[in-house]
């Protein structure tokens, strides 16, 4: 479904990810792991398009989108949920959440969906009206993601979910992708929190300071010693 | 540094071009604001002038030689007026400086002729401290004349005894105006209820309308005199009276524009101002002069500065004449000895001393959109011109 | 009693309702080297910026040298021997090396305005020890050739190295480094390890050192403090933190999953 | 090449020399009209000179510069202005600690005195409006500048108000005023290559890091603005005694705008640009008088003007002489 | 010493002519909230829009209803011009090149007007409808006033159901605080803001039309003080803020008319100093404006 070729990504002079190459199938959670500065959230900010490549080619359904601008990649489906969330702090919750399906013209279909994102996160439906500024880490969090899923995407771009949240909150956080996934969502989830990632994914890809590392099936992945290495050191 | 030296080097090249002039013409220098907040009074005057010198040299010029005029826009800036004068004089040795209808700018331009020696004529500018200050001759009265004029009118033939005067001061001549206006009032036995300050700039005049009202409304006021300029002399008159003030409404020569009916409307009805001449004036000379001006510019003179401004080039062309000579030194000797000259705005002659011409005033009313002389009027009383700032 | 060169007491920090530091505490003692470690957002920045003064306090005590300096201004607190790095690096992005060092000299500089504008003597002595202490700190540095390069067009190793030495540009004792390895690779993080042992040994430096980098916060640190929600969770030698459950529970997350 | 280098002092005092000649060549060679444009360049290069340091080098977005030129300008001007025409122009005596009745001031010490006037306003107004960022300064120093010229209207008693004051003696000259731009651009580069510069070069580039390499934010742009202050009000000064006349209105929005548009044009925060931009735009606007007189369209050289500020913004936005910096975000 | 009519009349000139501040601050506050652009142009579509109508509205008497959606066409249109020849190159560059280049628009239309229509000041004759005087015991108003203040507050309400309500409006609020993720969104940044550019300068031009029906006279250089002040009610009532623009713009209305009216008369010129002296006061004490989002300062 997604597919990154030799992708190198620079801000400025300096390199942020060298040569990465991974490949996304339909159906599945891939997980990006690494550590802080390893050059996850540049990969993920490329394929959405707010960066360029300096190199490389990003396909997605087969089709190269390295010149389309990021409203265009929104309209095939891909959405990025972003780091530390980025959600609209002076908006409403109702009209961050109306924002993530602003590509969409089917009205009676969004409210649909806006219905179907209460009744996943009723949390967000007793605080509509609520400034999303005012609301809890945890619940900016499912905010972030009931807008990413306004768009309906095909693919989606989990940019550190768990950040910042209570290891209460983490899981269920990860009960609601592992929901997400099974109404056929393919999701690129990029994770600081290696073991509940590992637990959900199917693939790994392990990035340490921009180039890939380790790649493999998800268990096989956590049985290996380096994955605790490139965390804890030696 | 390079660069500051090619850039000495760039004018050299431009100001060697420009030194080349031709000989035998009279050259007349003239300075106006013809962009900026004087341009719709300036314009007018600066059309007189060409209509005066197409004129004379038709009919041969002066002295036999025709008369060149070098104009030059000072764009209502200080800068570009001192270096208008220097360039006039030093680049293009003109005879003599005619420029600006207003006080301020004679003011800037003035003392510099002065260092020179170049005599300087104003056709507009009305403040009578302008000989004292900067050695500059007027064509006009001066403005303690016309508020005397409007004083000795409201009293003694209306008997309108208390008056609101508003000011403008971000003019010299607004301010000049008011205080000989004030001064002639208590001469002639009426009193100054009380002055409203306003600017040039300003649009809204609502809270002093309000004021005015107010002042009317428990009888403190029988009539207002407002000093204001042609670009807003228009916007009070309107704002005045739709604010429910219906007591006489007193202008000076700034009211002659026709924005005054045009922005007034129906409410300019009555305004009573006082100014140079009336352009209704059934005297052959007043209608020659406008059927000239429509023939050369498409339509009629605007205001009186276009008389005034034709009258001013005619009396430097007689003062030439009577002196013999285009030399600088000599012409004021020659603007002093005209008597009686015969003007589209009046009859001019300078008094012995004095560089402002005794003048009559019009006293002027708008009657169906149409200034109507009511009389003229050549005041008794004088306020000293010491009294204004 | 030891003496502590720098102690920080019971240090809380919100903004707004979010608590970003709770309770922190520290005492540091003279010429060692501390490592904070923690995950992401975890606060340690914060911590730095409550220290050096960028930021105030909610509540809690900052004593470095004997001074309480907690609502000290930030230059207040260099002026005291106190510097830090950043971790986004905020180099002067347009001026020279050169310049960026020159800059940091300006708290041991004397010269006042009248003598700088009328180039007295006392300036050009000035001037010549202040380009003593550039050259020499480019040197410690290896940053020689690049002098008068932009520094934002030094590679991304070399930006971050500037940003050490211009603090060491204003005669610290102890130093604060926030993720100095961020950005670099493997090689040029463990250049980076050696650099900071030879400097700490060159100039007698204290450091703090936030970094996530395991392998240089092991190999540099003496003692390493865990934070993890703003308070410390474990502090040990490094040996001791990396096998503590909590620790690991921290950085890889719970291995419980619901669903 | 080096050795020079080493004493840019010297480079400083060859271009004086050179100044010196070039001015006197001007001022025998060349007609009054060319010099009056000349002096015209010097006085608005002395101005975009001062504000590049608090604009360019300390980053501080300041648009109230025609403020301080009004404090130097109705300074020196009340300072010097004749005794025998003060009555005629209904101006106040100077008070005895002034001078008295019987004195008027020399030139120079009037233009320092207005210089010095004009800093201490840049203090008293800085302290607060200084810890404004970005167009929030922008908009309080204009705030600043309406103020001043409210002023300088109402105190009609000292300004005679909004007409404003005539017949200033003209005492600047073209030596006067290279003298002076000398000093201003000598003492302006005397401050960015100090460690007083330095710390304003840092306050642009990032306060917080400036902040934490001991240097106190709010000192260095309070000499900034007070220095730049300082020969706005000396070029106000020098203004006012070449225009010969005053008034508030002048120094308002438009001179303002002038002066900020100049040093863009130029290039903020370089040693040349001030001087390029400001001598560029005045040779262009006298350079095109003739044109516009010729085709008699009044206002053509205003629209030129805006045409040329359109097309430099879009195309080199960091002035002529300015270089383009890659810059993260 | 006031009486009562006296009084209700001051407030009610300060309100009429806060109400023509609040508009031109509406329309800035749309671009400066989004693009952090003080947009001198905008004084000059005041110009452009009073001229316009006054070519069709007095010369060619075209009924009032069909002008003023005319007048909000032509002002988009000149909105949109100016986005897409310059602004949207200018995007993401130094602020202070999109400062000099909407200074340098400002200053081409000006002279441009000035050579189309003269330096003179062109009378400006609205329909007698809308200058019909009705006077009781208290108040002396004409219906022109009338029609500003409920245009006004008309307009106000739209557009504040426009931001908070429509796609658009929250799109624009979305892009306002952070581009990127904006961006993101799906939201096509260009479009978006040339919209904002297009509703700013249509309610520029619609501003315009009031002023000259209000006042009756309009010039080529009738609009920089204006933008400038409008600038200043923006900021005072709090960048981005619909109902700050309002409040902005009625606060200074007030304090420009009370001020004269209630000083002594000697000190009507300080007019402006005082409008500004509460600019700077408001900025020292509330940074962000009356009704203003703070903003945040990261470290």
């Amino acid at each position: 479904m997604l597919k990154i070729e030799n992708l190198t990504v620079k801000y400025g002079v300096i390199p942020a990810v060298h040569n990465a190459n991974l490949e996304v199938r339909e159906g599945q959670i891939v997980a990006l792991l690494g550590a802080n500065g390893a050059g996850k959230t540049t990969i993920l900010k490329t394929i959405m398009g707010i960066l360029k490549p300096a190199e490389g080619n990003i396909y997605y359904q087969g089709e190269s989108i390295n010149f389309f601008s990021p409203p265009q990649r929104v309209k095939m489906g891909i959405t990025l949920v972003p780091e530390g969330r980025g959600i609209f702090n002076r908006l409403s919750v109702e009209e961050n959440l109306f924002l993530g399906a602003y590509h969409r013209s089917d009205k009676e279909e969004v409210e649909k969906d806006l219905n179907r994102i209460y009744t996943l996160f009723p949390r967000l439906q007793e605080r509509k009206e609520q400034i999303a500024g005012t609301l809890s880490g945890g619940e900016q969090q499912m905010l972030a993601l009931g807008r990413g899923l306004m768009s309906r995407p095909l693919l989606i771009l989990l940019d550190e979910p768990s950040l910042g949240l209570a290891p209460l909150l983490v899981r269920e956080l990860y009960s609601f992708i592992a929901n997400i996934r099974k109404e056929g969502v393919t999701i690129l989830l990029v994770e600081q929190n290696a073991t509940m990632a590992l637990k959900v994914c199917d693939y790994v890809y392990l990035l340490e300071t921009g180039v890939v590392k380790v790649q493999g099936i998800a268990e096989e992945v956590w049985s290996r010693e380096d994955v605790k290495k490139v965390y804890l050191g030696g | 540094m390079k660069k500051l030296l090619t850039v000495i080097l760039a004018f050299l090249l431009v100001g060697g071009a420009s030194l080349a002039y031709a000989q035998e013409a009279i050259k007349v220098g003239i300075v106006m604001g013809l962009t900026g907040p004087w341009a719709s009074i300036d314009t007018p005057a600066l059309n007189g002038i060409k209509l005066a010198t197409e004129e004379i040299n038709q009919a041969g010029g002066v002295l036999g030689r025709p008369i060149e005029l070098k104009t030059v826009d000072t764009k209502a800036d200080e800068g570009e007026t001192v270096a208008a004068v220097i360039r006039l004089v030093e680049n293009e040795k003109v005879c003599a400086l005619i420029g600006y209808c207003d006080t301020h700018w004679v003011n800037i331009a003035a003392p510099l002729a002065r260092e020179y020696g170049v005599p300087f004529i104003t056709p507009g500018a009305t403040h009578p401290r302008i000989p004292e200050r900067t050695g500059a001759w007027l064509a006009c009265f001066g403005d303690n004349a016309q508020a005397a004029a409007i004083a000795e009118y409201a009293i003694n033939d209306l008997g309108l005894k208390k008056g609101a005067i508003w000011v403008d001061t971000a003019v010299d001549f607004s301010v000049a105006v008011c205080a000989y206006f004030a001064d002639a009032m208590k001469h002639y036995g009426g009193e100054i209820a009380y002055e409203d300050y306003f600017e040039t700039s300003w649009t809204d005049f609502s809270s002093m309308v309000a004021r005015l009202k107010e002042y009317q409304d428990r009888g403190e006021v029988d009539f207002v005199y407002v000093g204001g300029i042609p670009g807003n002399c228009g916007l009070i008159v309107k704002q005045i009276r739709e604010g429910g003030v219906t007591i006489p409404i007193f202008g000076e020569d700034g009211f002659d524009t026709p924005l005054l009916v045009e922005t007034g409307g129906e409410y300019a009805e009555g305004v009573v101002f006082a100014t140079h001449m009336s352009l209704e004036d059934p005297n052959p000379v007043v209608q020659q002069f406008k059927e000239a001006y429509e023939a050369m510019f498409g339509n009629p003179p605007e205001n009186a500065f276009a008389a005034l401004g034709y009258d001013t080039l005619k009396v430097l062309a007689k003062a030439i004449e009577i002196a013999g000579t285009d030399d600088p030194k000599s012409i004021p000797e020659g603007l002093s000895q005209i008597k009686d000259f015969q003007g589209v705005s009046g009859v001019i002659s300078y008094k012995e001393g004095s560089q402002i011409p005794d003048k009559s005033v019009a006293i002027i009313e708008v009657k169906n959109g149409k200034f109507a002389t009511i009389k003229q009027i050549t005041p008794q009383y004088l306020p000293d011109p010491k009294i204004a700032k | 009693m030891t003496y502590f060169i720098l102690e920080v007491e019971d240090l809380w920090k919100s903004f707004g309702g979010l608590t970003a530091v709770s309770g922190y505490q520290l005492k540091l003692p003279p010429d060692s080297v501390y490592g904070l470690i923690g995950p992401n957002g975890a606060g340690k920045t914060t911590i730095f910026n409550l220290i050096s003064g960028i930021i105030k306090p909610t509540r809690g005590k900052i004593i470095f040298k004997g001074k309480d300096i907690t609502f000290w201004r930030p230059d207040q607190v260099v002026a005291l021997g106190l510097t830090r790095t950043f971790q986004n690096l905020r180099l002067f992005s347009s001026l020279t090396v050169e310049m960026n060092l020159k800059i940091a000299s300006h708290l041991h500089a004397r010269c006042n305005f009248w003598s700088s504008l009328f180039s007295f003597p006392s300036f050009f002595r000035e001037e010549r020890e202040i380009k003593k202490r550039v050259d020499y700190i480019l040197e410690v540095f290896d940053l020689v050739p690049y002098r008068e390069e932009v520094s934002s067009n030094l590679p991304y190793g070399l930006q971050r190295k500037l940003d050490i030495a211009r603090a060491l540009m204003t005669k610290p004792q102890l130093v604060l480094l926030d993720e100095p390895s961020a950005g670099m690779n493997t090689q040029e993080a463990e250049d980076l390890a050696e650099l900071i042992r030879r400097i700490k040994e060159e100039f007698q430096l204290t450091l703090i050192i936030v970094e996530h980098r395991m392998s240089l916060v092991m190999g540099l640190a003496e003692v390493v403090q865990v934070i993890d929600y703003g308070s410390v969770i474990a502090m040990g030698s490094p040996e001791e933190v990396q096998n503590d459950p909590q620790v690991i529970e921290a950085y890889l997350g719970t291995g419980d999953v619901v669903a | 090449m080096r050795k020079i280098n080493k004493f840019p002092e010297l480079w400083f005092l060859v271009g004086g020399l050179i100044l010196l000649v070039g001015v006197f060549l001007a001022d025998h060679l060349l007609n009054r009209y060319l010099v009056h444009i000349l002096i015209l360049m010097g006085i608005y290069s002395i101005t975009t000179v001062s504000l590049n340091l608090t604009n360019g080098y300390t980053g501080l977005f300041s648009l109230g510069h025609a403020a301080f030129m009004a404090i130097g300008a109705y300074t020196s001007t009340l300072l010097a202005f004749p005794i025998a025409l003060r009555e005629a122009y209904e101006l106040p005596l100077l008070p005895s600690f002034l001078g008295g009745p019987e004195y008027s001031w020399p030139f120079f010490p009037a233009l320092v005195a207005g210089g010095l006037l004009a800093s201490i306003a840049a203090l008293l107004i800085g302290a607060p409006v200084l810890r404004l960022r970005g167009h929030y300064l922008s908009v309080a120093s204009l705030g600043f500048m309406v103020i001043v010229t409210t002023f300088a209207k109402t105190l009609r008693g000292i300004t005679r108000g909004s007409m404003g004051i005539n017949a200033i003696p003209s005492y600047t000259n073209i030596y006067w005023t290279y003298l002076w731009l000398f000093i201003s651009v000598y003492v302006v580069w005397r401050i960015v290559n100090s460690r007083f510069g330095r710390a304003m070069l840092a306050i642009r580039e990032d306060e917080t890091a400036a902040q934490a390499l001991g240097i106190y934010p709010m000192k260095y742009k309070l000499l900034s603005f007070a220095v730049g202050a300082f020969f706005a009000g000396v070029a106000g000064g020098l203004y006012a005694h070449f225009t010969k006349a005053i008034r508030p209105f002048e120094f308002s929005f438009f001179l303002t705008f002038q002066i900020v548009t100049m040093l863009i044009i130029g290039g903020m925060g370089t040693t040349s640009g001030p001087i390029v931009g400001a001598a560029s735009l005045i040779a262009l606007r006298y350079a095109l008088k003739p044109v516009e007189e010729g085709l008699q369209i009044y206002g053509l050289i205003e629209l030129i003007y805006a045409t040329l500020l359109i097309v430099i913004m879009l195309w080199k936005p960091e002035g002529i002489m300015g270089k383009r910096h890659s810059r993260m975000s | 010493m006031f009486s009562l009519g006296y009084l209700l009349q001051q407030t009610m000139n300060g309100v009429v002519l806060g109400c023509i501040y609040a508009l031109l601050a509406l329309g800035m506050t749309v671009v400066y909230g989004i693009l952090r652009l003080i947009n001198f142009a905008h004084g000059a579509l005041i110009t452009l829009g009073a001229f316009f109508t006054y070519f069709i509205l007095v010369r060619l008497g075209i009924p009032l209803v069909a002008t003023i959606f005319l007048v909000l066409g032509f002002g988009g249109l000149m909105g949109l011009v100016l986005d897409i020849v310059a602004y949207r190159k200018l995007r993401g560059g130094p602020e202070v090149a999109l400062l000099i280049t909407s200074l340098g628009f400002y200053t081409f239309i000006e002279n441009f007007m000035k050579m189309v229509v003269s330096p003179q000041p062109y009378a400006f004759k609205a329909p007698s409808y809308l200058t019909t005087i009705f006077r009781t015991s208290f108040l002396t108003f004409r219906t022109i006033d009338l029609f500003i203040i409920g245009a006004s507050i008309a307009i106000m309400w739209c557009f504040h159901l426009f931001i908070k309500k429509t796609k658009m409006g929250i799109a624009m609020r979305a892009i306002a605080e952070n581009l990127e993720v904006a961006s993101i969104m799906g939201i096509e940044i260009n479009r978006v803001i040339s919209v904002a550019f297009v509703l700013g300068s249509a309610l520029a031009a619609f501003t315009g039309f009031m002023w000259g029906a209000k006042y009756g006279q309009i010039s080529y250089d009738m609009g920089f003080l204006t933008g400038v002040k409008a600038f200043v009610a923006v900021v005072v009532g709090g960048v981005g803020s619909v109902p700050g623009a309002m409040v902005g713009g009625v606060i200074l209305g007030l304090a420009e008319i009370l001020s004269t009216a209630f000083l002594p008369t000697y000190f009507s010129e300080y007019r402006d100093g005082i409008v500004f002296a509460i600019l700077i006061l408001v900025l020292l004490v509330r940074p962000s404006g009356i009704m203003g989002v703070k903003e945040e300062v990261r470290v």
